[in-house]
């Protein structure tokens, strides 16, 4: 029997997952990968718990949470474009002119 | 008369805002003018006092945060009367003094903000007004010491400020701890002094809030081992800022342990008494022996500031109205004597550029006048009777002698090491033959530092001989607010103890 | 009569503050003149006053309020009574004196206005002081004696030395001044006034050992301006001063202030025996012990000095034993005689150039013979040889001392009688007598002015007569002093005088012998006994070395190590720490993106665990 | 089977909502007249937007709350409406700040103004709800703008702060879905309201789980808010987006997040959850203390406004774990009094911003620039060292009457320690105020020329400095009708 | 029986896909990976009866996101293998431990053993997008149009990003990068 539990640690997974990508990619594109882990999981817990108290505003946060993260792409690719024209990378590391 | 409180106060701040348009050339003349006519207004003030009421005269209130009891609130009584005449009259001879010419227009304006915050905070009857002015007159002083002093000015004027907006950050909590207090009591805000010293508190509660102000106030007076911002900030001070600091900004913690410490919390005053005692002793006497050893001829003076401090807070701390009103009066006496003692250094500093007594040596000759006003200021400094700094001294003493006479031995002892270091420091300066070859032609006082100096040496004198009509001022509002600590006293052994430094007699 | 009391007290302020007009300017006698008309009118008021309260007045005024707070109420009170009156008449009278002599004295100094000015300021506050009806007032004028001291001593200032004594002289005057004010503040704090006839009256009621410790307080204070050891060292240096200085202040006038003070005091100290007794004994030890520096002392001033010190320590002893009017008595004629015996000195410096070894003198009998018969006949009243004054008043404390069966005390008086004789002819010797040195030395001494020399003439007078006076003093004085009652058989009284001037005679017989002779050899300079004396005891060097240097040492490492390496050092360190601090912290803000959302996940994981391992209350 | 439904407009409220909408229609207006009419002025892109951030004010004047709308997500109540005045308010004073005296490329652009527009939309709905979906998207509606925003700079150091900005932020927006999932895992629902009496009926068990919730939540917003250890974004981005922006952050996101994190630690807090109490404390002190020591090594000084913002958050946080009528109205007149001081303090920024790079470093406004400002820009260097000692607690100046009434909010609920921890802060923090007073006033100028101090100044930028200075001299008179204001409104919003 | 095999053959492969988005050093496999663990997701929605989001999932992650972002890899030129200077490896592993035990620890409290009331319960022969649908516009119509100006938002900021001219001086690149 699966119970809810099985998908919230399935979301804990993922989103530990995430969290391992956040902190080892220097990759600024593959750390936005990551990221998208983290919304990803949060989405399976969230349906899963719609699911089991049969309630729908989970499914609802999930629809927003993948808005949130297609809009979330479109300004940080954005973004990163901008800063691999000018410096030609889109390593982290390359991010530190300021600091201190 | 109604307002005369808020335009003795304000008026200073106003000027100072017109001085900005004035011309360079006359900024000068400006200032004195606006300084004579502050010190006219508090001498209206002193004749429209009402000697024989102790309470709170010309009061003013408007309230400015009424939600949360945040009052304008102005009010004089014999205990703040002196020390608003004091700073008008000090800030009026330090210009006359005045002689530098770099950025002048800013400094006058300056010293004239200055004088705001300074009869603000002794006319204050609201706490967080009075903290407000408390606050306010670091940033004036900041700018003096930092922007013409000499030497290590930035450093002295940054540790200046900040060790005594640190010192007074405690007291701020206490504040509003007190505030919190009254509001639980009464059920309604306030922070007007007169409404707190209805308020009786637990005593464990008095320990703390003695304590958080204690530090503030200790900070400013400066109780040793809280000192040693002083001697920074005289060194490298210009003259005008050494005799503000001196004359009046000291007295500002003085004066707030009489007017908060003593009334708010008289349990924990007397409970605390012997450490306060035993610190005030150490300064006394520990002061006197650093201002001994220095070479400088302010420093000296800096420190000697400190020792009479010291002697200050003894005479509170005796907690009858011979040591109050005497502490009191030692506070204007050493404005007075201080001030003008700082004054005299500015002078041979400008001829010199040097204020090291191995540079001088010989002077009485070179310098008759200049010498002779400076004896007589050294002698008000020792404590020499008929001088103003001999009433106030003595007051104090005789107060705490009631309290304890082996501390007033130990502490009295300061007018020993007070005539050794201030009569070294004459004589080595003063004395013996010109060797130098520089001072053999130097300039006596100018007409401009006699102006300044001689209304000086006149209160020196005049004050010696007849203190009385500012004593008994000081006096009535003093025996008010012992009154109120007797009232207030909540231990039997504080009404005990108040009852025995107030009365004569009785065996040991 | 109350005009007279403020015409005695104000004429000299009056001359003080007209000559300080002139002290920037050139020499003007007219300051010179003034001050000393205006002294002797404050003379002449002193004896108006005299005989008015000799006709059985007594003077108490209240000028006006001083100092008022709590239950103290201080006004500036005079009384003018037996004891006061005859202190202003002596004063007034030596200042005048000298203050003509100073007219010839100072004649050549550049500071001479200056001089006049100090002069009656002293005589100001010394008479502030004798004429005050309350401790406090008294307090004043002790310290305005103390402030001209210092001022007078220290005259010429640009000798080192000069300052140095002023200084020395100002400092440890305070540091009895202490006592004295404790002394004040414990009578405050008991009669809640300060006023004598107040505290005088209800003093008998008081706890015996209160009334102890104010006699003990106050008569520190006395120590000090008496120069009683320890605080005596002062008095020898404070000779730097101007001759006539010496010869008001530290002989007739101000050191004689301390005795004055038990004098007025005495209803409180003839309640404690005991204290009595200490001062007695401490008077009886000065008096030999000052007696003996001055044997071997070839400072002529200083010798004289000694000998103020060992006068001073009669006085106590009559004053410590209950005899105040003797010592009243004593003070008054050793006003006269020892201001003629430095005047006289003074005579002999000026014509010395200031020269003040007596060994580099002699034979100036023959050029100064008016000044050499002066200041003999001052000698021989400061001997107590009859009937010169210090015979009466001497023996009267000689008599005293053994009527209270303080042998010991009767008998070191007695040896210090003799030691006064033998150096007060040692001097005499050395200075007129003997081989004219001073030529060698290329010295061209002459007689001084005679304006000087009779202005001299009064004191002259007096040290021979007033003796004399003794029985009508006694009478006048006693009216407010206590009787002193010699209880001893009159024949063992009269043995005493017999045997003390005997004795007195023959020390000068002995000595004026001895120094025709040639003097004594050169040899004892090497006795550790001389050398003892000479260095004073070593007293000047032990406080040189145990207290001066100590404190200095003491003082800058206050400065050096606690204020600025510990005080100091914690204050900066607290905000040097912060710093620090501050610099440390800025790494965490090392500007790399990585690094940042480590610390988020940092935060994240610190706070879970504390979610699950930490529940207060949950 | 679906019902038919239907729904009265009447019931919607749709007043709740307009305030928003007006803005949203003013950026699309924008957008809209831009593409007609190219090579618009800067001037008129302002006063277009200021208008409409007018009609948006007096729109959110006319409601009365505390009211919902639309179905209960929207929620107007005196603390939201105070959220938005505060927002509204600054950005009608930061989009001022466009009309500078020097060209700057981004004010030219009629997106900019469209986005910043949008922005405003988003921080207006996050406060204005308590429905964690709503706040999130309001959230990152907002955020996204903003980081558009800083980064149409177009220095490399904007963009350098754009993406450090971003990358956090979508690190803490999965931390805000985490933590809404746990809520809405524990309680089954997603508004704030309802969690908190599902909480409070179950006693806020199972314990670990329901805290876990809350410090993600703390994070989330720990993020917006900056503190510790979410705020090393802070200074980095401050120093690469322009004076007023950085200012604008420093008041507008945190007030938004301010009003999310009083909503959402009320639910524990009049519950007395004394975890949760504690972290607050112990996160305050640490931010606080952490940004104030930082500060004070700083170098350049719109840095050390970052660090010193920070500190502010920190000691705001305190009045959040106090809670109550009087804490809340403490924060809020706290933060209106710290906006005009803040936003005034960046403008001068703004003003003395110049090309030139006299002092030789990789700062813009160094320390060393403005050595000895008194005497080459007197006027200049005085308003400068009031915002100063105003931001340092000075009295009698605005924020201190904010410091005052907060402190004594958290001595009011017995927490003296921690009030005698913020009064030591405070006194570390007047440091780095200082520093800067001491090389205005006492180091002597590097340059005669006093222009490069105020080469940016324009009369409206002038204006903005005398409005804030006027509220930061004057606010001991207006702190009476603040605070009344300040808590009338709180009280009806039940907090 | 079925539930249980297709969630741990889900998990299984999701979890797999997620980590070779995570260590993967070859960004193309990272990219394709990432997308075939957002469809295996999908699959889960299908599993909890969320038909509606499981085909958003598919369209909007696989269909828009991962466009953009193959777009962007492209521009980046960076389908080769990436070389990362990772530093402090083990803090990075301790921490990510840490925060997945704990995470785990805590998720793994059981919360539905109290039921709650569903505040809006799925109505029964209602499919499911169609209730979704409702809501959306009902309830969510705000959070709905909001979400309509944050993706207008997103669009502007992608156009005018990319637009933006650049201005300063090659130096500035230069103390860019040594700032490294």
């Amino acid at each position: 029997m699966i119970t809810l539990t099985h998908y919230l640690v399935l979301s804990g997974i993922l989103f530990s997952l995430g969290i391992v990508g956040v902190l080892r990619r220097k990759n600024l594109l593959m750390l936005f990968f990551s990221t998208e882990i983290l919304l990803n999981a949060v989405n399976i817990g969230f349906t899963a718990v719609s699911k089991y108290y049969g309630d729908l505003s989970g499914q609802i946060f999930s629809f927003f949470i993948i808005a949130i993260a297609a809009s979330e792409v479109a300004v940080g690719l954005g973004l990163l474009v901008l800063w691999y024209k000018r410096s030609g990378t889109v390593d982290l590391d390359s991010l530190q002119m300021m600091k201190g | 008369m109604e307002h005369i409180l808020s335009l003795i106060v304000f008026f200073p701040l106003i000027a100072g805002i017109f001085g900005f348009v004035i011309n360079k050339e006359n900024v000068k003349t400006f200032g004195i003018s606006v300084a004579f006519v502050e010190f006219l207004l508090s001498i209206v003030l002193w004749i429209a006092y009402d000697p024989t009421n102790s309470g709170y005269q010309f009061v003013e209130y408007s309230a400015l945060i009424p939600q949360f009891g945040v009052g304008f609130y102005l009010g004089v009584d014999g205990i703040s009367l002196f020390l608003v005449i004091l700073s008008t009259f000090m800030t009026l001879v330090s210009l006359v003094a005045l002689n530098i010419k770099k950025d002048i227009k800013n400094l006058v304006i300056t010293i004239l903000f200055l004088e705001m915050t300074l009869v603000g905070v002794f006319l204050s009857l609201d706490m967080i007004l009075f903290y407000i002015f408390w606050e306010l007159s670091l940033i004036p002083m900041l700018y003096i010491i930092g922007a013409w002093g000499s030497g290590q000015r930035i450093y002295a004027a940054i540790k200046f400020f900040l060790y005594t907006f640190a010192g007074s950050a405690l007291m701020l909590v206490g504040i509003l701890y007190l505030g919190y207090q009254y509001y639980l009591a009464t059920g309604t805000w306030s922070f007007a002094i007169p409404d707190w010293y209805l308020l009786v508190l637990p005593f464990n509660t008095q320990l703390w809030l003695f304590g958080a102000f204690f530090l503030a106030f200790a900070v400013k007076v400066p109780m040793f081992p809280f000192h040693t911002w002083l001697p920074y900030a005289h060194g490298q001070a210009p003259t005008v800022g050494s005799i503000l600091l001196a004359a009046v900004m000291l007295k500002m913690g003085t004066y707030a342990f009489i007017r908060f410490s003593l009334p708010l919390f008289p349990d924990a005053s007397v409970y605390f008494l012997y450490p306060v005692a035993i610190i005030a002793t150490i300064m006394v006497i520990y002061a006197a022996m650093v201002a001994y050893a220095q070479k400088d001829i302010k420093q000296v003076i800096a420190y000697s500031s400190i020792s009479h401090m010291g002697i200050i807070i003894l005479g509170i701390f005796a907690m009858n109205a011979e040591g109050i009103t005497g502490s009191i009066f030692l506070m204007l006496s050493h404005g007075i004597v201080s001030g003008a003692l700082f004054m005299l250094v500015g002078v041979i500093y400008d001829r010199r550029h040097t204020k090291l007594m191995s540079e001088f040596g010989g002077l009485a000759t070179v310098m008759p006048r200049y010498a002779a006003i400076f004896g007589v200021l050294m002698m008000a400094a020792v404590g020499l009777p008929l001088t103003v700094g001999f009433v106030g001294e003595f007051l104090s003493l005789l107060g705490f002698y009631r309290v304890s006479w082996e501390i007033t031995v130990i502490a009295g002892s300061g007018i020993i090491l007070g005539a050794v270091y201030m009569l070294t420091l004459y004589r080595k300066s003063f004395f013996g033959k010109v060797v130098k070859e520089e001072n053999k032609t130097l300039k006596d006082l100018d007409k401009r530092e006699f102006a300044a100096l001689i209304p000086l040496v006149a209160l020196v004198v005049i004050l010696g001989v007849y203190p009385k009509p500012i004593l008994t001022t000081i006096d009535m509002s003093v025996r008010k607010t012992i009154q109120t600590m007797e009232r207030k006293a909540l231990l039997p052994d504080t009404k005990k103890f108040l009852l025995k430094v107030n009365s004569i007699g009785g065996t040991k | 009569m109350e005009k007279y009391l403020f015409v005695a007290l104000f004429a000299p302020l009056v001359g003080s503050l007209f000559s300080l007009l002139f002290t920037a300017k050139e020499k003007n006698t007219i300051t010179a003149i003034v001050t000393s008309a205006l002294l002797l009118l404050s003379f002449v008021s002193s004896l108006t006053l005299l005989v008015s309260i000799h006709d059985g007045l007594t003077l108490h005024v209240k000028m006006m309020d001083w100092i008022s707070a709590g239950n103290l109420n201080l006004p500036f009170g005079f009384i003018v009574d037996n004891v006061s009156v005859i202190m202003m008449v002596t004063v007034t009278l030596v200042s005048t004196v000298v203050n003509v002599y100073s007219m010839g004295y100072m004649g050549h100094d550049k500071g001479y206005n200056r001089f006049f000015t100090y002069i009656s300021a002293f005589v100001f506050s010394m008479l502030i002081l004798v004429m005050s009806d309350n401790f406090v007032g008294l307090f004043i004028g002790w310290e305005g004696v103390g402030l001209c001291s210092y001022l007078l001593i220290g005259f010429w200032y640009e000798k080192e030395s000069a300052s140095w004594a002023g200084n020395e002289a100002f400092i440890m005057n305070r540091v009895a001044d202490l006592g004295m004010l404790m002394g004040l503040f414990l009578i405050y704090w008991q009669f809640g006034t300060f006023e004598y006839d107040k505290v005088f009256a209800h003093v008998g009621s008081l706890n015996p050992a209160i009334v102890t410790s104010i006699g003990l307080l106050l008569f520190i204070g006395a120590m000090g301006k008496s120069a009683q050891f320890p605080f005596h060292t002062w008095l020898a240096d404070a000779m730097e001063g101007p001759t006539p200085v010496s010869a008001l202040i530290h002989a007739a006038t101000m050191v004689t202030a301390g005795v004055y003070l038990v004098i007025r005091a005495s209803a409180l100290f003839s309640l404690i025996p005991e204290v009595g007794h200490i001062i007695a004994t401490l008077g009886a030890f000065v008096a030999v012990f000052a007696a003996s520096m001055a044997l071997v002392n070839r400072d002529l001033k200083r010798i004289i000095a000694y000998s103020t010190l060992s006068q001073l320590g009669y006085m106590f002893v009559a004053a410590g034993l209950g005899a105040y009017w003797i010592a009243l008595f004593h003070l008054m004629t050793h006003a006269f005689f020892k201001s003629l015996l430095f005047l006289g000195a003074g005579n002999i410096m000026h014509a010395m150039d200031d020269e003040l070894d007596i060994k580099k003198m002699g034979g100036l009998f023959g050029i100064m013979p008016y000044t050499a018969t002066l200041m003999a006949v001052a000698s021989v009243a400061l001997c107590g040889v009859y009937p010169f004054a210090g015979f009466f008043s001497k023996d009267m404390i000689l008599a005293a001392a053994f009527n209270g069966g303080n042998f010991y005390i009767w008998f070191a008086l007695f040896i210090g009688a003799g030691m006064t004789a033998f150096y007060s002819f040692r001097l005499i010797m050395l200075v007129f007598f003997g081989d004219k040195v001073h030529k060698k030395l290329g010295f061209h001494p002459h007689e001084t002015y005679p304006f000087v020399l009779w202005a001299l003439l009064p004191l002259g007078i007096l040290s021979t007569v007033a003796g004399f006076f003794e029985k009508p003093f006694e009478e006048f004085v006693t009216e407010i002093l206590s009787k002193y009652e010699i209880t001893i058989p009159h024949a063992t009284e009269l043995g005493l005088i017999f045997l003390t001037s005997a004795f007195v005679i023959l020390v000068i017989v002995a000595t004026i012998y001895k120094y025709n002779k040639g003097g004594f050899s050169k040899q004892l300079e090497n006795m550790p006994i001389y050398l003892l004396l000479k260095n004073q005891y070593y007293i000047p060097k032990i406080y040189e070395e145990v207290i001066f240097k100590p404190y200095y040492r003491l003082s800058t490492f206050a400065w050096k190590q606690i204020d600025v390496k510990i005080i100091d050092f914690i204050v900066d360190l607290i905000a040097k720490t912060l710093y620090i601090l501050g610099q440390k912290s800025r790494k965490m803000q090392s500007g790399n993106l990585s690094d940042m959302l480590r610390w988020m996940v940092v935060g994240i994981v610190a706070l879970l665990a504390l979610a699950i391992f930490y529940r207060p209350g949950m | 089977m679906l019902n038919p439904i239907s729904i009265k407009i009447a019931t919607l409220n749709l007043a709740t909502l307009t305030p928003m909408a007006i803005l949203a229609f003013g950026a699309l207006a924008i957008i809209c007249i831009d593409l007609f009419t190219k090579r618009l002025d800067k001037s008129f892109f302002v006063m277009f937007t200021l208008l409409f951030i007018f009609l948006d004010f007096t729109a959110l004047i006319g409601l009365n709350g505390p009211s919902r709308g639309f179905f209960g997500v929207m929620l107007v109540d005196g603390m939201s409406m105070l959220a938005q005045g505060i927002i509204l308010i600054s950005s009608a004073l930061f989009i001022i700040t466009a009309l500078s005296n020097k060209p700057f490329k981004e004010f030219k652009k009629a997106e900019y103004y469209a986005l910043f527009l949008f922005m405003i939309v988003g921080f207006q709905f996050m406060v204005a709800t308590d429905n964690l979906i709503l706040i999130f998207i309001g959230l990152e509606t907002a955020s996204l703008a903003l980081y558009t925003l800083i980064a149409l700079h177009n220095r490399n150091k904007a963009f350098e702060a754009a993406i450090k900005y971003f990358t956090m932020g979508a690190l803490a927006a999965g931390f805000f879905a985490m933590a809404s999932l746990i809520l809405y895992a524990l309680t089954g629902s997603i508004e704030l309201g309802v969690i908190s009496k599902v909480l409070v009926s179950r006693g806020f068990a199972p314990g670990a789980f329901t805290l876990a919730g809350v410090v993600f939540m703390l994070m989330a917003l720990g993020f917006k808010l900056s503190i510790v250890p979410t705020h090393t974004w802070t200074p980095d981005v401050y120093e690469g987006s322009s004076a007023p922006l950085a200012g604008y952050m420093s008041v507008v996101p945190k007030i938004a997040g301010l009003v999310v994190a009083i909503r959402f630690f009320d639910i524990f807090l009049s519950s007395q959850i004394q975890w949760v109490q504690d972290i607050l404390i112990f996160l305050a002190v640490l931010t606080m203390t952490l940004a104030n020591i930082t500060a004070l090594v700083q170098e350049d000084v719109k840095r050390m406004l970052a660090f010193s913002s920070i500190a502010h958050a920190g000691f705001v946080l305190t009045a959040i774990m106090v809670g109550g009528t009087q804490a809340n109205s403490a924060i809020f007149l706290y933060w209106i009094l710290f906006m005009f001081t803040n936003i005034g303090a960046f403008t001068m920024l703004w003003i003395a911003r110049h090309k030139k790079n006299l002092w030789g470093s990789r700062y813009q406004h160094p320390f060393t620039k403005f050595s000895g400002m008194v005497k080459v820009a007197p006027m200049m260097a005085t308003l400068f060292a009031i915002f100063m000692f105003t931001l340092a607690g000075m009295p009698p100046f605005s924020v201190f009457w904010g410091k005052l009434y907060l402190i004594s909010s958290v001595i009011n609920s017995g927490h003296v320690v921690l009030a005698v921890i913020m009064v030591i802060n405070s006194a570390i923090a007047i440091y780095y105020y200082m520093k800067l007073i001491v090389y205005m006033f006492l180091k002597d100028p590097i340059t005669e020329d006093g222009n490069i101090y105020i080469a940016n100044s324009s009369t409206p930028i002038k204006t903005i400095v005398g409005i804030t200075l006027f509220f930061t001299v004057a606010a001991s008179i207006f702190v009476q009708p603040i605070l009344s204001v300040v808590t009338e409104l709180i009280k009806s919003s039940g907090y | 029986m079925f539930e249980a095999i297709a969630f741990y053959t889900f998990s299984i492969l999701v979890i797999g896909m997620f980590g070779i988005v995570v260590f993967s050093k070859n960004a193309l496999y990272s990219m394709s990976a990432l997308a075939g663990g957002m469809i295996f997701i999908s699959g889960f929605f299908f599993l909890l009866d969320a038909e509606f989001l499981g085909v958003v999932q598919i369209v909007v992650y696989t269909g828009a996101i991962m466009a953009v972002y193959g777009f962007g890899m492209m521009f980046f030129d960076t389908t080769r293998d990436i070389k990362e200077n990772i530093k402090f490896k083990k803090i990075i592993y301790t921490l990510a431990l840490l925060s997945a035990i704990f995470t785990i620890f805590i998720l793994m409290a059981p919360v539905y053993s109290v039921r709650v009331e569903a505040l809006y319960p799925a109505i029964k022969d209602v499919g499911n997008i169609q209730m979704v649908g409702l809501l959306l516009f009902t309830k969510y119509l705000v959070p709905f149009e909001l979400a309509a100006i944050m993706l207008l938002v997103a669009m502007i900021a992608g156009i005018v990003l990319v637009k933006v001219k650049m201005e300063e001086t090659p130096t500035n690149i230069e103390v860019a990068k040594g700032g490294k």
